[in-house]
């Protein structure tokens, strides 16, 4: 399948607002019609064609459409916004909310992300092969609704609040991750595999969090249910042993905290809760 | 005004949110002579307000800041704004409402961001409010009825010293008479002048304040916590403070920086407010964030009715969008973001961390500020304004949201214009240059 | 330079007039109605078109403290519904909190010119009248809380009705409001302590006076200072089931103070009061009783407060109402307590058809305004923002207009509350002129404003034009859709004798004038009330009784209602 | 040389309050808020007194100033800087996604610095980078 190529041209010194550049709205247009496409670069509305050399040809049908990004896109927004379906890559920073309300496709940055990756995601794989930002998954301001479907991949590390309000999903951090990891979650997955700085699954309704790094400390509102040796994070099985929590308690909550027991010999003292 | 001394009644403070409204201020041949009532920080301000102004506008020319007339500062201002592709325009807490009015139909006009100092005082208060809501009240309400007052990661003494013994503690309600009849609880990491004052301290360890919150809200729950300490505190004195917090007939809960600038910021404050809401199945209970730069509730609430948002406004593309984080001053400038800056009554040379400084001061610079600042000796164009409050009136809001009029007590220096003044010509000049295509 | 403005060949609706439907000329000069024009005359060509006074909103929650809380309490609300900068208006954001510029064009759009502002806490109505000085195009005026407030009760408990009339005089000067609102009068001083109060005849903690002296009191205060609109109350019980019987209860509290035929008291939002039944479950329309009362007692008029399905965002002075409306969504919650005055709450709140309370409610309201058989003590209200955006009040109009749109509804809603609701038996249409009469006509003479909502000589000059042709009203009825995008975009909004919008664009937006009353009291009273209160106001705020009071200066334009007191 | 591991909190104080307002270029203001307050037995371990000069570095910056006395009773391994541009120097940027930098709980080092020279004013703000040309 061929590609089509957008080659950033210059340094952008102000917000870009990308939110154009998503398969859906780019399949099967000439890259004519593309680079007439207008964006805004801060207050200005530039043509695409200005921003980027534009190569290559977009697919006409949406699936195989490949859109191919060069250039440092960090002061970038919403890049594949609300797309369905096809492939966008990332070859180099792919800015802020990377994939907000995507439904479906696939996005690849080979690179570091900025906060808000994959913001009210409902399908489709976002695969980040550095680090993301805060609120990986977040919810938009006010509402209680984050991610509701999809997988986010993410190989370096993620911000504080990575999955906040998400309902449904997986996220995977092959790194550490920040503070609050599955904030005020209510279901779906969250796997990180490194160091976690704290506060996992605060106000979590349900959902599960597996942390097989280091966790600082247990917030005093979760219940120390059981250990497990193993389990389950989408189709693989993650082995253990893992401690596992309940709650949040202050929110009712029924969510899952799982805590590698080997990484995290400071929290010995709730073994002697369990039941002999 | 005249050479005849005069003394001024119920004059309000403008250093802080309590906005204090009892001062006794004497004036003669325009300068302040008496101050009566006030704290320490607010006679110092009305005393020594002529310290180091400014008395001219600038332009900066070969690397020098130099005085130059009016006109050219508003040109060179309305020049500087125009090439913009995203000007940032910062500050907004220590004017008047009417001013920030201007501001924002500024920001919009030339298609920038406006961000004021909440962003940096307690923008994870109002993030939190987006999130939780809140359960508050007038200072008022506090001082009739609350038999139960907590100050969490503030100091009141030092950063509100009136608020005690106007609103709080020492003052004298219809329902609650004297000290006696309420109980002091100070949650800090310090044993600070205030915590020497409560009836309960309790000492929580640096950045455990999330933690704490949550065993406490657990506790008033009733549910069993697991732990022996949550933050450094025994599990016992938490569930004695839970019952404390369920069996008063009407509590408060004042919070500060502490919460809202420690790691966590706004979680930590949605945490408190849940404290108080679920509180509120128990008991009566309010929280009050100890807004501390003078007017800077005003400015939120302004922003709030001009653009649905209380900070951190995008007006690029020409409507208001809002996302703290993105949209907010220190994260423009941390990732380069901004090509002009105006900056008006605020410092952020002195007081935004340095990577984001160094962005500003890199960037073309307009400061409006009655005094001289470490941000306007970085500035390209400075104007000097009149002091809100001594030199010229305008409305502000205490950190509860009642509305007062600050007065104008004194002319202001020759010459020197209010910020409304200022901003309005810049806006005029601005339209006047974009009409005739620059 | 005179302005004139000739709108030639409408059919005009001028019920207050008795004019229904007759086409004809009207003349604008100088921002009034006048009866003749000259040549230079600007001519709008209003043939086919319907021509009525601009509208009239007797309660709309559009500025003030609680309304900020709830813009600020809801960032995804603004996020879903913006207005881009033009070169005649001002951005902003709408949906269920507008902000003021917003708020401003979208009532100017839908040919509305006046908007009132229900319910200001006295110690935060700078506030309020900062945000309604923010709002353009519309004239507006706010009414300020007594319900609650100490001083009334202490008044009142002591039974000295003309001191409390007195001091109300001196707030409503002092504070640049209308009229007397009370809210839950009492309840929420208890809610205060976290309490709730039940019945009219239960004493409020601490002060000895029962809601319905509260009641009682206030209305024999209005009527002693003549002001213009009477007594606007919310009842207590809002909000639960069976609570119909305490609104005709409070209804007729006051009937033996009746004075002729205008009405004393005006029950507002009367949806939310008009539950039958005993618990949710039960829970029916109150509306047959409640307009059976109101069509046989001229001493009341009420408003609709029609609920709108969809999301909106609840803010009341009801505070404890609100904490129950907290615990039944778990909805995020404010909650804002005054000192010595008031509370308040708001709630984000979704109203469902599917849902059997939300479609019984929505039944209520219209049943309400279908049962009411005199159009002049009915006025149409969606309590913006509580019942739903103002900005829908085109779909209310077309409810209330066709059966059909009725019909249409109904078959969506709940199906056990479409059982038991009265209004699919119910086959009135409201004419044009009735709409007329809801929409402008009577509110404008429940508010007391002699030049409003009317075109007689020397009215202002507040005109909408409609694109409806009266002769096509069969039509109409049957294309609902069509009507409500008639409503919704006015062909033309005159306001103040300046054509500001045009095929619903705005054209430009001045800023109309803030109307506040003032009774004039003899002076000795005056002075001694002040005398009289110097001590306690000081006992009793946090603010200096100096920096509570607004001057004149501090509006942008400032209209005062003078009236003569009988003290 | 030694050098101990803290936690800064940095916030307001009276004295900082006050001498804000008598001017940021008067003495006054530098003398209140140029310091960093540092716990006895902490001072004792790298072996300072106080009115000695030392040198704060985080993760994001290093600055010199004048170590001073715990106004209020500070716990161990905690010290404290009024805000000013001094304290400023050594913060992150990083705002969590908030919008707010990390002002308090910072973990940081102090060691002596008695020879080095406190910065002026005048002097940090001439650290800035200079201007971007204007394009």
């Amino acid at each position: 399948m061929s590609a089509l190529e957008l080659t950033l041209r210059r340094t952008v010194m102000a917000p870009l607002y990308l939110d154009i550049i998503s398969p859906d709205n780019l399949s099967g247009k000439r890259w004519r019609e593309i680079g007439d496409y207008i964006v805004w670069e801060g207050n200005r509305k530039v043509k695409l064609r200005s921003l980027f050399k534009i190569e290559g040809e977009a697919e006409a049908n949406l699936q195989d459409t490949l859109i191919e990004i060069v250039g440092d896109m960090s002061r970038a927004r919403r890049i594949g916004y609300r797309m369905s379906g096809g492939v966008i890559r990332v070859r180099g920073h792919g800015g802020l909310y990377v994939g907000e309300s995507m439904r479906g496709g696939r996005i690849i940055v080979d690179g570091d992300a900025g906060p808000w990756l994959g913001a009210n995601m409902a399908g489709g794989t976002i695969e980040v092969s550095g680090s993301a930002g805060d609120h990986v998954a977040a919810a938009s301001l006010g509402t209680d609704k984050g991610m509701t479907g999809g997988t986010i991949i993410v190989k370096g590390d993620s911000g504080s609040q990575t999955g906040a309000w998400m309902h449904s999903g997986l996220i995977r951090v092959s790194g550490s991750s920040g503070m609050f990891p599955g904030a005020h979650m209510r279901g779906g997955t969250i796997h990180i595999i490194g160091d976690c700085s704290g506060r996992a699954g605060a106000n979590m309704r349900g959902g599960k969090i597996v942390l097989s790094g280091k966790l600082p400390t247990v917030l005093p509102s979760f219940t120390f249910e059981d250990i497990r040796s193993q389990t389950r994070v989408d189709k693989d099985n993650v082995e253990g042993p893992f401690y596992v929590f309940s709650g949040d308690n202050n929110e009712g909550g029924d969510g899952r905290l799982f805590i590698k027991k080997a990484s995290n010999p400071q929290l010995k003292w709730c073994e002697k809760f369990l039941e002999v | 005004m005249g050479l005849e001394e005069s003394t001024f009644r119920d004059v309000v403070c403008t250093v802080c949110g309590c906005c204090c409204d009892h001062l006794e201020v004497t004036v003669k041949e325009d300068t302040v002579v008496k101050v009566k009532n006030a704290c320490a920080m607010s006679t110092s301000k009305l005393l020594n307000y002529m310290n180091e102004r400014i008395m001219k506008p600038m332009i900066r020319r070969r690397g020098r800041l130099s005085g130059c007339s009016y006109r050219d500062a508003v040109d060179a201002a309305a020049k500087i704004l125009l090439k913009s592709r995203s000007p940032l325009l910062y500050g907004w807490s220590l004017t008047s409402c009417e001013a920030v009015e201007v501001g924002v139909e500024l920001a919009e006009e030339v298609g920038g961001f406006i961000d004021n100092t909440t962003s940096t005082c307690h923008g994870p208060t109002i993030l939190g409010v987006h999130e939780i809501g809140e359960s508050s009240s007038t200072l008022g309400e506090v001082r009739h009825r609350a038999d139960l007052i907590i100050y969490w990661g503030c100091n009141p003494i030092h950063a509100h010293p009136l608020h005690m013994s106007r609103y709080t503690l020492l003052s004298k309600g219809r329902f609650r008479k004297s000290r006696s009849e309420r109980t002091l609880i100070v949650v800090d990491v310090r044993r600070t002048d205030t915590a020497k004052m409560a009836d309960m301290f309790i000492q929580v360890e640096p950045n455990k304040d999330y933690e704490l919150i949550s065993a406490l809200r657990a506790a008033v729950r009733g549910d069993e916590i697991e732990q022996d300490e949550v933050g450094g505190v025994p599990t016992d004195l938490i569930e004695e403070v839970a019952e404390m917090l369920i069996s008063c007939d009407f509590g408060a809960l004042f919070f500060g920086l502490g919460l809202t600038m420690s790691p966590g910021k706004s979680e930590n404050v949605d945490a408190a407010l849940s404290l108080v809401r679920d509180l509120n199945s128990k008991t009566k209970f309010v929280i009050i964030p100890m807004r501390g730069h003078f007017n800077v509730n005003g400015a939120n609430n302004v922003m709030t009715w001009m653009t649905g948002y209380p900070y951190a406004i995008d007006f690029t593309r020409g409507f208001p969008y809002y996302n703290p984080g993105e949209t907010s001053a220190v994260d423009l400038l941390a990732r380069g973001e901004c090509d002009s800056a105006l900056i008006v009554a605020s410092d952020p040379v002195s007081n935004f961390p340095y990577k984001a400084t160094c962005n500003l001061t890199s960037i073309p610079l307009i400061t409006i500020d009655p005094h001289i600042t470490p941000t306007v000796l970085c500035s390209d164009v400075v104007f000097p304004s009149a002091l809100v409050g001594i030199e010229t009136s305008g409305t502000v809001y205490r950190m509860d949201g009642v509305p007062l009029v600050a007065r104008k007590l004194v002319e202001p220096p020759r010459n020197i214009r209010s910020d409304i003044e200022i901003l309005r010509d810049i806006l005029r000049r601005y339209r006047n240059l974009k009409r005739l295509g620059r | 330079m005179s302005r004139e403005i000739a709108i030639l060949n409408g059919t005009v609706f001028d019920p207050t007039n008795r004019i229904f439907g007759e086409r004809m000329d009207i003349f604008v000069k100088d921002g009034k109605i006048v009866g003749s024009a000259s040549s230079k005359a600007q001519r709008i060509d209003a043939s086919g078109k319907v021509v009525m006074p601009g509208g009239v909103d007797i309660h709309s929650h559009i500025a003030g403290s609680k309304v900020n809380s709830g813009r600020l309490l809801r960032p995804e609300d603004h996020r879903k519904d913006v207005e881009v900068k033009t070169p005649t208006t001002h951005s902003g954001v709408g949906y269920s909190i507008p902000s003021t510029y917003t708020t401003g064009y979208r009532y100017a759009k839908m040919g509305y010119t006046t908007v009132f502002e229900p319910a200001t806490p006295p110690l935060k109505t700078r506030h309020t009248h900062e945000e309604l000085d923010s709002t353009p195009i519309i004239d507006k005026g706010c009414f300020p809380l007594f319900g609650n407030n100490w001083f009334v009760m202490e008044y009142l408990r002591d039974g000295k009705v003309e001191e409390c009339a007195t001091y109300v005089a001196w707030m409503l000067k002092a504070l640049k409001g209308y009229a007397i609102k009370i809210v839950d009068p009492g309840g929420v001083e208890v809610w205060g302590w976290g309490k709730f109060l039940r019945h009219l005849d239960e004493k409020v903690t601490h002060f000895n006076v029962t809601p319905r002296e509260i009641i009682r009191g206030l209305c024999k205060v209005n009527r002693l200072l003549n002001l213009p609109h009477p007594i606007h109350v919310h009842t207590n019980n809002l909000g639960n089931p069976g609570n119909y019987t305490t609104t005709i209860e409070t209804m007729d509290t006051v009937r033996d103070m009746a004075n002729g035929s205008k009405p004393i008291v005006h029950i507002t939002h009367v949806q939310f009061t008009g539950f039958s039944g005993s618990s949710w479950l039960n829970l029916g329309s109150g509306a047959p009783e409640i307009a059976e009362y109101v069509n046989k007692h001229g001493h009341v008029s009420v408003d609709l407060g029609q609920i709108i399905f969809g999301d909106t965002t609840t803010m009341t002075a009801d505070g404890p109402f609100q904490y129950f409306l907290h615990m039944l969504t778990d909805n995020k919650w404010v909650n804002m307590d005054v000192e010595v005055e008031t509370g308040s709450g708001i709630v984000p709140f979704q109203y469902k058809r599917s849902n059997y309370v939300n479609a019984i409610q929505w039944g209520i309201g219209l049943e309400l305004a279908l049962l009411i058989k005199d159009p002049w003590r009915v006025f149409m209200t969606t309590d913006h923002p509580n019942g739903g955006p103002f900005t829908y009040y085109p779909r209310v109009i077309a409810w209330l207009m066709s059966r059909k749109a009725r019909e249409r509804t109904l078959s969506k809603i709940n199906r056990t509350a479409r059982r038991r609701l009265t209004l699919p038996s119910i086959d009135r249409e409201y004419t044009l002129e009735e709409i007329a009469t809801i929409t402008r006509a009577a509110p404008a003479r429940s508010l007391g404003l002699k030049n409003k909502g009317h075109f007689g000589l020397g009215a202002d000059a507040d005109i909408a034009v409609y694109d409806i042709n009266p002769s096509d009203m069969d039509v109409l009825r049957r294309k609902p859709a069509k009507l409500r995008r008639a409503f919704g975009q006015a062909c033309y909004t005159i306001k103040n004798g300046a054509v500001v919008v045009r095929d619903g664009k705005i054209l430009k937006s001045p800023f109309g004038r803030t109307f506040y009353v003032e009774s004039q009291t003899k002076p000795e009273i005056e002075s001694n009330l002040l005398r009289s209160i110097e001590t306690r106001f000081r006992d009793y705020y946090t603010v200096g009784i100096e920096n509570y009071q607004i001057n004149e200066s501090y509006l942008r334009y400032p209209a005062k209602v003078r009236c003569e007191a009988e003290i | 040389m030694p050098k101990i591991q803290v936690t800064l909190l940095t916030g307001r104080s009276l004295g900082q309050g006050r001498a804000k307002e008598q001017g940021k270029l008067s003495e006054l203001y530098l003398e209140s808020v140029a310091c960093c307050e540092v716990q006895h037995e902490d001072l004792q371990n790298i072996g300072l007194e106080y009115g000695n000069n030392i040198r704060v570095t985080s993760n994001h910056g290093s600055v010199v100033v004048k170590v001073v006395a715990p106004t209020q009773p500070l716990p161990r391994g905690v010290v404290f800087m009024p805000y000013s541009i001094w304290a400023t120097q050594i913060l992150g940027s990083d705002t969590e996604g908030t919008g707010m930098p990390t002002y308090k709980c910072i973990p940081c080092t102090v060691e002596p610095a008695i020879d080095e020279k406190i910065m002026s004013i005048e002097e940090l703000t001439k650290k800035f980078p200079r201007k971007r040309s204007r394009s």
